[in-house]
């Protein structure tokens, strides 16, 4: 098996899908001629023409309405939306189209399609190219993948672009050439759906996904060091999300910390936090704790604020011995 | 395609089917048995003027709340229509989960809609692309009102389809309102064919009243798309004589006058007119349809009246594709 | 002191704010001649004029982002959204705008302004005419009030548009004329923030906002025939929210049902349930419960699909019986 | 208003002075120094021109990132630009949040934007709607990229600015490419000016690179806002002759040819030798602007350099009005 970035990993799975199906393309701004801006579709140019690598106007609104509109008539459209903090004049397209076109058409309409972004902060982007934008976007009608290594992102997205559904995709983008994973030569895919318990461990449980699930399992093995055992879980499907795993974790551990980027406030680790409340109340042994990025409206850009900012490692090694000594 | 005597009659037949059952939707709505009713009354012959120029169960239709005549020929049965106003089970459009005019028509190729305004005319560019990409002989058409093309949505929309040359056809139904902001406070050009000229497609106006000036306009814009010369913007002057919808009273931003004037301009009254001046309808024509329209429209209310509410056990579902549950 | 509907509570409060301020002013649909599509600007054109009271075109993202541009200049805009469901072409500027002005400019550029929008279900309004979007804006550097009697919506409404920040302010627009109450005569404003315990009570907490406040105040009632005291809350200020209250409500009952019209998954309840779940752990002596609405994309409009999806107070009342006697 | 030589010479010098601030921009970050630039170089004579056609300090700006001559037109200093893009204290567009070139200066009435692109052109609108509200004696100046001119956001605010009359002077900085995707596949018209038509208002292009046109155009829009003559939209035609930032390599999508071209077409070369012409600069006088402008850098990158990074404490605030804490 071959050792490739999690980029690498992505642009495989949108090759082999493009070559598997007629009615998979690509569309977004600078995927065409230029590979994208961080060169997510780079050959595929080459490789597949103009016409299933398309560089869009500098329109993300029309990029997911086109796509929407492609994927009624029965294509099966990727579109790239170049950072995750463009994706908001999108929103009604994603929101009140894509999410709701299966249901409000008691499934005559649907749409299959992938809206593909990078998110994420620690990469010197400040408020404009650091955003989460997860939180946003969890709602009947999606489905919300992120990937934290390559062969899940392999999987996923290849499973995502089959997927009769909208399914919007965010890439860890920190993550993008310094997380490297083995992929299997040959076609597999991952399903959306199940989280995956990364890390067995009995003192606490830690629920991730994305760059978070990466520093995660580092902060476990420091904290085994110091013998504390931290069960991971990677959501890896944010929506609809894999309660089942998730309870069945905090069962065994009886202490749940939640991890992500995003603001603390209003962040997705808060619905997490409370089916666990509800549905795992009798087997708590500590407050239902998240860690996550401070309330302030992004990640700001000067370095000491950047590193204030993000959650790390320390960060997650810290909260998880204070939860795992309560 | 030069149009035969019968298929002029159909047409008008059609524009007529629909304004009756568009006014009994009023009635309706004043007997209290439905929430909501949203009119297409004014606006038929552009609409129908419209449909007959496509290849109708072929090309593809993203169309908007106004569209009861356009809906009408593309096949949508006064029965469907009644029971979507009453939120009865086995109406097409959606199941009873949306609320009436809120057209789907799968057989037809006519999409889903939502209520936020332009939104159709981006699906309308993406499967403009979409049949490019394929190489289909098809166009697709959407429509909108005025009001709405000073939504990003619709910009975006025309650019993609001129920048692409897609096979898109825009119709704007401009019956100078929004429910109550006149045009001149949305474009500061005098005409929605204007905005043309700055997204690098052809416009053109027409009188939408007129179902033959409309189809002919229209055709030469499907003529066009269908062999591959890009899309063209038509703008369809039309007269709302009734209120915004049932909740709106229109007596407060506009003069009786001026609506007695739109009136005078019908789209029935004017269509009529010129399909007599051709020599393919007469008054006992007419007379027949109107009885038949009558028959058809009492049935449908009957049957839509007898019709039961959705199982509420349905009302979950398919939020997903894999719940979606065939018929 | 007189009685009077919420709409007119909420259109008195901006007559009184256009009267005191000569830099308040009104943009949205139909606002001006119409008098809004609800009435609530009523009136307001014919005393103020065209310059007060202005009839936008049919854009969203204009509406908010040109309010923004007066704001920025010293005016204080109050932008009627038409329907919160019509609030989604604006996300872009709301979000991206509006919240991290003040932040982003380091404090240098600042936006005082109201988006007004009215939302919820029970209206026959089908998916797009019955959203509750709340859950999309709790994001820092937005302030959001959704009132629940006429006594509160004016004076909440006039404390936002003299907040110096960009306040969402969501209308129950199923109370408009149904809900009633008295509103003294002279001027005063209610402050945003704080939330209000509605009525005392030691069994449970019970959290409610809008509508739902309304209709936990039912049930509330009918708990008390049965010996079931419910404490009440109405949390007025969903963002920044008023978790002192919250908790301190908490600790006295042991037991806390959360209720919004908005989807339970990703709904704003999973922030109140987490915050309750971390802060309050070892005072609980039952699971945080959520009532919400069902997981699917909006509320349908045919009638037997409407009562199923909306919460009422015989819904609370039966949730918040089993909760009691958890 | 007819420009006296030393206002001319003092458009040039500013002109000069953006390119050798932007030149060492590029320097600093292949020495690791700062993690991102984007430049001005080839837009300079656009902005200066623009920028003294305004009452400076008194008109609004609402300006893009590539817009650094024109923030050192509005009084911008050499120390606060490396100040911010080395993310230190003090440098005035957001205290160290925001990423280079998302400018901001109270002092000059240049607002505040985000990286979404034409967000600042709706808000231009709005500020437009200010003045004209408050009958203020201003006028408020925003620009773009062609490739931004896409967005549903920029019509929208030119659509008011043109259905209000606002005074606004809308200028689209085409040069060519966003990122790497040519204006062919951005619109359909051949000039983002074109774009005017369709909406109502003014549209112009004039050649970007000669400092002196674009003051005129602009004055002349200037002109027609103050006096309630409504808005214009001006396309400047410049020449990108870099990549599109620091972290961009154009060679995978243009030729070097067509930079080449471009660098034959320089602002800066084009300014000077319309000057030269009209007798306001020589050759020493530039050697002495060379020399001065040198020294201005330098000794901005060591006040930077020495500079501290803001304090961590100062993160946090001010997400509220509430927490601003004023020097
Ligand atoms: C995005 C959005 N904003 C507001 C509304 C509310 N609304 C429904 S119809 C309408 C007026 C539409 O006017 P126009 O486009 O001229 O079409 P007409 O109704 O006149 O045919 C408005 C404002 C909406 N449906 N969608
Ligand atoms: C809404 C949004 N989408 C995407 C981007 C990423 N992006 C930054 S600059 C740019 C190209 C802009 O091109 P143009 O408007 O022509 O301006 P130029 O950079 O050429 O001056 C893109 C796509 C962005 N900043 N905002
Ligand atoms: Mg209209
Ligand atoms: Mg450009």
């Amino acid at each position: 098996m071959a050792e490739i970035t999690l980029i690498e990993a992505i642009r495989q799975a949108m090759d082999e899908e493009l070559a598997r199906d007629p009615d998979v393309f690509i569309v977004g701004e600078d995927v065409g001629v230029r590979g994208g801006v961080f060169r997510a579709t780079q050959g595929l140019y080459d490789k597949y023409g103009s016409e299933r690598v398309i560089d869009s106007p500098l329109a993300e609104l029309s990029i997911a309405g086109v796509g929407i509109g492609a994927a009624l008539y029965g294509m099966k459209p990727i579109c790239e939306i170049q950072f995750a903090d463009f994706i908001a004049p999108a929103f009604n397209q994603i929101i009140n189209e894509a999410a709701k076109m299966c249901y409000r058409s008691n499934g005559e309409w649907t749409v299959p399609m992938v809206f593909r972004a990078p998110y994420g902060g620690g990469i010197s982007g400040g408020l404009y190219h650091s955003q989460s934008v997860e939180a946003f976007f969890t709602t009947p009608g999606l489905k919300i993948v992120i990937p934290s290594n390559p062969y899940d992102a392999k999987g996923l997205l290849k499973s995502a672009v089959r997927d009769p559904n909208p399914v919007l995709f965010f890439e860890p983008k920190k993550g993008y050439r310094l997380i490297k994973g083995e992929v299997p030569e040959g076609e597999y895919t991952v399903p959306i759906g199940p989280a995956a318990v990364t890390r067995p461990g009995s003192d606490l449980s830690i629920f991730a996904y994305g760059m978070m699930h990466y520093y995660a399992l580092q902060a476990a093995e420091e904290l085994a060091g110091e013998g504390i055992q931290a069960e991971v879980v990677d959501l890896r499907t944010l929506y609809p999300v894999d309660r089942a795993t998730i309870l069945e974790s905090v069962r065994r551990t009886g202490k749940a910390l939640i991890v992500h980027e995003d603001n603390l406030t209003g962040g997705y680790g808060a619905e997490i936090a409370a089916t666990i409340a509800e549905h795992a109340f009798t087997d708590l042994d500590a407050p239902v704790r998240r860690l996550a990025g401070p309330d302030v409206p992004g990640v700001p850009f000067s370095h000491p604020f950047q590193d204030w900012f993000m959650v790390n490692p320390q960060k997650i090694a810290s909260a998880a011995r204070d939860l795992a000594r309560y | 395609m030069a149009l035969t005597a019968e298929i002029k009659r159909e047409m008008y037949w059609t524009m007529l089917l629909a304004r009756r059952l568009d006014e009994r939707a009023w009635v309706l709505h004043r007997q209290g048995k439905i929430a909501f009713h949203i009119s297409g009354i004014g606006h038929e012959a552009a609409q129908v003027g419209a449909a007959y120029a496509l290849r109708r169960g072929e090309d593809w239709v993203t169309p908007y709340y106004r569209d009861l005549a356009l809906m009408v020929a593309l096949g949508y049965t006064p029965t469907e229509f009644i029971l979507s106003l009453m939120g009865k089970a086995g109406e097409p459009n959606s199941g009873a989960r949306q609320m009436p005019s809120h057209w789907s028509l799968r057989r037809a190729n006519a999409v889903s809609h939502s209520a936020p305004v332009a939104t159709q005319c981006v699906h309308a560019a993406g499967i403009g692309l979409a049949i490019k990409l394929r190489g289909d002989d098809r166009v697709v058409f959407t429509t909108l009102g005025e009001g709405s093309t000073s939504q990003g949505e619709w910009y975006e929309a025309v650019n993609w389809a001129a920048v692409h040359q897609l096979p898109v056809i825009f119709m704007v139904q401009n019956n100078q309102y929004a429910i109550s902001v006149p045009s001149a406070k949305q474009m500061a050009v005098p005409s929605a064919a204007d905005k043309a000229c700055g997204l690098g497609l052809r416009g053109l106006s027409v009188d939408g009243s007129n179902v033959l000036e409309v189809y002919n306009v229209m055709s030469e814009a499907v003529e066009r798309a269908r062999s591959g010369g890009g899309p063209t913007l038509i703008e369809a002057r039309v007269n709302r004589i009734t209120p915004h919808s049932s909740d709106d009273d229109d007596r407060s931003y506009r003069s009786r006058e001026e609506v007695e004037e739109g009136k005078r301009n019908d789209a029935i009254l004017i269509s009529r007119q010129v399909l007599e001046k051709e020599g393919v309808l007469n008054a006992k024509l007419v007379e027949e349809m109107e009885t038949k329209a009558k028959e058809m429209v009492d049935a449908a209310v009957a049957a839509a009246e007898a019709a039961p509410y959705p199982d509420v056990s349905e009302a979950a579902y398919p939020v997903y594709v894999e719940e979606v549950r065939r018929g």
